[in-house]
């Protein structure tokens, strides 16, 4: 499976090509970041079908086989990473070939930006702590630089705040790191898991509260979540998609259901920590989203709201509830993603992010305005859209835990999703067109064509969920059902 | 006189005339170490700073035109995408030479002699040319930015 | 104990990142927070009477101290040096913005 | 052995007057002498690759520091408003957190003897597998080669990223 390792080299090599390349006439930068992200996209497809049969492929880094050397581990999980990653990334440098052009040092940015993929696709497909620690820097550095981007005092403000917070995450897990080193004597993560399974000591919970610091504060559940609503708005369009869409995603769901699930094991205790700390990012999320008057803050809060479904529905424990988990990662990669860019081309058009300054914008800009509404409808579940579907499993598996009133608390924060949804669409694109936007013109075609994209995902992955429920959700949720024996199936295989 | 010294910018005299003995063994060391990075302590990463500091002594004694003459930012920033290339090309000649991602491919050779180790030697000058330049670029930068927004 | 003392540190740092309001303090409790964990990684490979592992002519069956933490500490040295010369260029940026170093007054965004 | 003791207290002690003292210079240098007693540690540690590599850095990082420090005029540090509540709470906050971590800290090896799990072999075989005479250098490059590629990474991102935040303009004019 020699196509495994290229995750990590084509993105990289393309970057340092990039940077050689500054010089060079806009357009080979364009073509050449495009055809990068197209590859990698399709290369994630390629996997799904080799992995159909197998379950899972270890990769051993320089013929040394764990725990000597290092390996890559692809599962069901980190192909599902693995595909929203790579097709988000795509369609995000798709539309920022138009939209970064009112920007300076374009290479540069392509450049930062195929670093964060690499990355983030490194995080995803490791089996070894330290690795994950050196890619998770790699991808978090590439993030601050890339919310810096404007060189504007507020953005500078945003990613100083964001890189503060963030290195302290990374101290914590280098550190917890080390005393999982100094206990077993091994790195790797299937061995860490066969040494520790069963084994119950102070030091062992210390190390997982380190962790759940940790990667709870790239994650941004809500005790750690203040750098999120700042950084966010920010960065330009494309970052803000790309980093509420997939990177507190990577670096912080992924990493905290690997570790949790695959090498400590879940237990009653531990499922009771993320429920709490679903419950409480979910609701304050949304009533803190209700009082925005800011388009991008507000779909930072709102990303604050959705990440505790996904952690409430990974602390139901059942099948449905971690399958909804799952599928509410993939939607909300797509629609987020989605919603920040039609952000994005309101504010490319207009120039302003203040929702009472627009209004009624969709007759101006219909294709911004018709996706954007998709956007709207399947964030705040209404059938047949696709998050209708991820919201349903949630709630079922809450209901088959026995958690009713959690289940009725689950479709009230809906409700209110549904509210300051709406309100984005009364303020931005229906009601009268203001006097100064009549002049306002459609963004250029190919940031349109993104947009539509991802809009017709949205739809699609709502009508067509059982295939892909089949397809991509399964294997993932069957490696979280599986647990422990994770390390087995490595060290075995 | 040498037209470098009887420049105002920079440090004093002293300060000019020592660092004008002490540059180049700074780099001639920073190069060893480098080389001898898989006998002895060192290694690439080391071994490029302190090329790089060599240079970064320039700038503070000499002050930062005498310094472009003899390495351009743009330079540099060619020679760090180069080193890492470097790095990068040898893990990839892994898939082609030894069947894995970073297989050490070439003979291991002689142990304890210089040419031993197989890519080791190659990894570690491919580092080091990449860390000196890096280092240098982006303190550079510092330098110059700083100057920049006093005015 | 060693672990206790390097664990002191780390908590000196994470009270200055906590505490103080000064940009240029913040980065130096990143940087003594980042001393720790090194000090911390690097003690855990220690062997008693143990030396440097390197093989030389004379030893060669020497009782070697673990050189995988020390591997490990000299990756997360790199980082942090990364991590510093970006965060400084940060902090050079954010004064040309604001003319000031004051956390407090640095609060263009709202909430 | 008191050796690495009596630097660990010289640590801790200039760490406590690099976070109290006023003046901003002498901060850096008190981080400096942090710095350094750490990579004299280092060599007591018996490990003089990670000395070195320090040495160097800490150099690197007190110029930079000292430019950093410099673009204010006049040294001293902002005297923000004293907020009572959020120092007592953060320091309550710290002294549960060290007692919880001095208890779980009891757990791991006594110093000095590792479990050493995976570095045996490496230690018993290294030569000969990889041919590097350091033993250090055959884990960075050979065994764990991709993490050093990463770690290239990381300063190559770092790097560019504080050329890209120094550019003169982000923004091109309408």
């Amino acid at each position: 499976m020699n196509i495994i390792p290229l995750f990590i080299g084509i993105p990289l090599g393309a970057a340092f090509v990039l940077v050689l390349l500054g010089k060079a006439k806009e357009v080979v930068s364009d073509v050449l970041i495009n055809v990068v992200t197209l590859l990698l996209a399709i290369f994630s497809l390629v996997l799904i079908v080799f992995l159909k049969d197998n379950g899972v492929f270890v990769y051993t880094m320089g013929r040394w086989f764990p725990p000597k050397g290092i390996n890559l581990v692809v599962d069901g999980l980190s192909l599902l990473m693995l595909v929203v990653i790579n097709w988000i990334a795509f369609f995000v440098t798709l539309y920022s070939v138009s939209y970064m052009k009112r920007f300076t040092a374009k290479a540069r940015f392509y450049s930062l930006f195929c670093l964060m993929i690499a990355g983030m696709n490194g995080v995803v497909l490791t089996g070894d702590f330290f690795n994950l620690f050196v890619f998770l820097e790699i991808a978090s550095i590439a993030s601050y630089a890339l919310v810096a981007f404007g060189v504007e005092a507020e953005e500078l403000e945003a990613a100083f705040k964001y890189m503060v917070m963030s290195s302290i995450a990374s101290v914590l897990v280098l550190f917890s790191i080390g005393l999982l080193y100094g206990l077993t004597g091994s790195l790797n993560m299937a061995d860490i898991g066969s040494i520790i399974q069963g084994k119950k000591n102070l030091l062992l919970s210390f190390s997982l509260v380190l962790f759940l610091a940790g990667f709870g504060l790239k994650a941004a559940i809500i005790p750690f979540h203040a750098w999120l609503p700042d950084a966010h708005p920010s960065a330009p369009a494309p970052i803000s998609a790309m980093l509420s869409g997939v990177l507190i995603k990577a670096l912080g769901i992924y990493t905290i259901t690997r570790i949790f699930f695959n090498v400590y094991g879940m237990t009653i205790q531990l499922t009771w920590v993320f429920m709490i700390l679903g419950i409480i990012s979910m609701v304050g999320g949304g009533i803190l989203a209700l009082q925005q008057k800011d388009f991008k803050r507000l779909l930072a809060y709102s990303s604050i709201s959705q990440i505790g479904y996904i952690m409430l529905g990974l602390g139901c424990g059942n099948y449905w509830g971690m399958l909804g988990a799952l599928f509410h990662l993939f939607n909300h990669a797509t629609f987020k993603a989605l919603l920040f860019l039609n952000s994005g081309a309101v504010e490319y058009s207009t120039g302003t992010r203040k929702l009472e300054e627009m209004g009624g914008l969709s007759k101006v800009m219909p294709v911004t305005g018709a996706t954007s509404t998709i956007g709207s409808l399947s964030i705040s579940g209404i059938p047949p859209f696709n998050g209708f579907w991820s919201k349903l499993f949630i709630i079922i598996g809450l209901v088959q835990a026995g958690r009713f009133t959690l289940a009725i608390l689950t479709v009230l924060v809906s409700v209110l999703t549904l509210a300051y949804y709406l309100k984005v669409q009364r303020f931005a694109f229906f009601g009268t067109l203001k006097k100064k936007w009549t002049e306002v013109k459609e963004v250029p075609s190919i940031m349109c064509v993104s947009m539509i994209i991802l809009a017709v995902i949205c739809i699609g992955a709502g009508i067509f969920f059982y295939p892909l429920m089949k397809v991509i959700l399964e294997p993932a949720v069957v490696v979280l059902q599986e647990g422990t024996k994770y390390s087995s199936l490595i060290l075995g295989g | 006189m040498s037209p470098y010294r009887a420049r105002k910018e920079g440090m004093t005299n002293i300060v000019k005339t020592i660092s004008k003995f002490v540059v180049p063994p700074i780099i001639l060391f920073g190069i060893y170490m480098v080389l001898h990075g898989h006998l002895t302590p060192g290694g690439g990463f080391p071994g490029g700073v302190i090329m790089a500091s060599g240079f970064i002594l320039l700038i503070l004694s000499f002050g930062k035109e005498v310094t472009l003459k003899k390495l351009k930012v743009s330079t540099a920033s060619i020679l760090e995408s180069t080193g890492a290339l470097i790095f990068l090309c040898l893990a990839i000649l892994g898939i082609p030479a030894g069947g894995w991602f970073f297989v050490n491919f070439l003979s291991k050779g002689y142990p304890l002699k210089i040419i031993s180790a197989g890519i080791i030697p190659l990894a570690n000058i491919g580092i080091g040319i990449k860390v000196m330049g890096g280092v240098f670029a982006v303190f550079f930068t510092l330098v110059v930015f700083r100057i920049s927004a006093k005015r | 104990m060693i672990f206790f003392l390097s664990f002191v540190i780390f908590l000196i740092g994470l009270y200055c990142v906590v505490i103080k309001k000064n940009l240029l303090k913040i980065v130096m409790g990143i940087v003594i927070m980042e001393y720790a964990v090194n000090f911390f990684l690097v003690s855990l490979g220690y062997r008693k009477d143990g030396v440097a592992p390197i093989v030389t002519e004379g030893v060669k069956e020497a009782k070697f101290v673990d050189p995988l933490p020390q591997a490990m500490v000299l990756t997360a040295i790199v980082i942090s040096i990364a991590t510093l010369a970006f965060i400084v260029a940060m902090c050079i940026r954010i004064y040309q913005r604001y003319h000031t170093f004051d956390v407090t007054e640095i609060r263009k965004l709202k909430g | 052995m008191w050796e690495i003791y009596a630097l660990a207290f010289l640590m801790i002690a200039g760490s406590i007057v690099a976070v109290h003292t006023r003046y901003l210079l002498s901060a850096v240098i008190s981080l400096a002498v942090v710095g350094l007693s750490l990579c004299v540690t280092f060599l007591y540690l018996q490990a003089p690759d990670c000395a070195i590599t320090q040495v160097v850095v800490e150099v690197i990082a007190l110029i930079i520091l000292i430019r950093a420090a410099g673009v204010e005029k006049d040294l001293l540090e902002i005297k923000g408003k004293r907020e009572a509540f959020a120092a007592t709470a953060t320091f309550i906050f710290i002294i549960v957190f060290a007692i919880f971590a001095f208890a779980a800290l009891t757990h791991l090896p006594k110093f000095g003897y590792p479990v050493m799990k995976v570095s045996s072999e490496y230690i018993s075989r290294g030569l000969e597998e990889t041919g590097a005479a350091n033993l250090v250098t055959s884990v960075l490059l050979d065994y764990r080669a991709y993490d050093t590629l990463g770690e290239a990474t990381v300063l190559f991102t770092a790097i560019l990223g504080a050329i890209v935040v120094l550019r003169e303009i982000g923004r091109k004019e309408k």
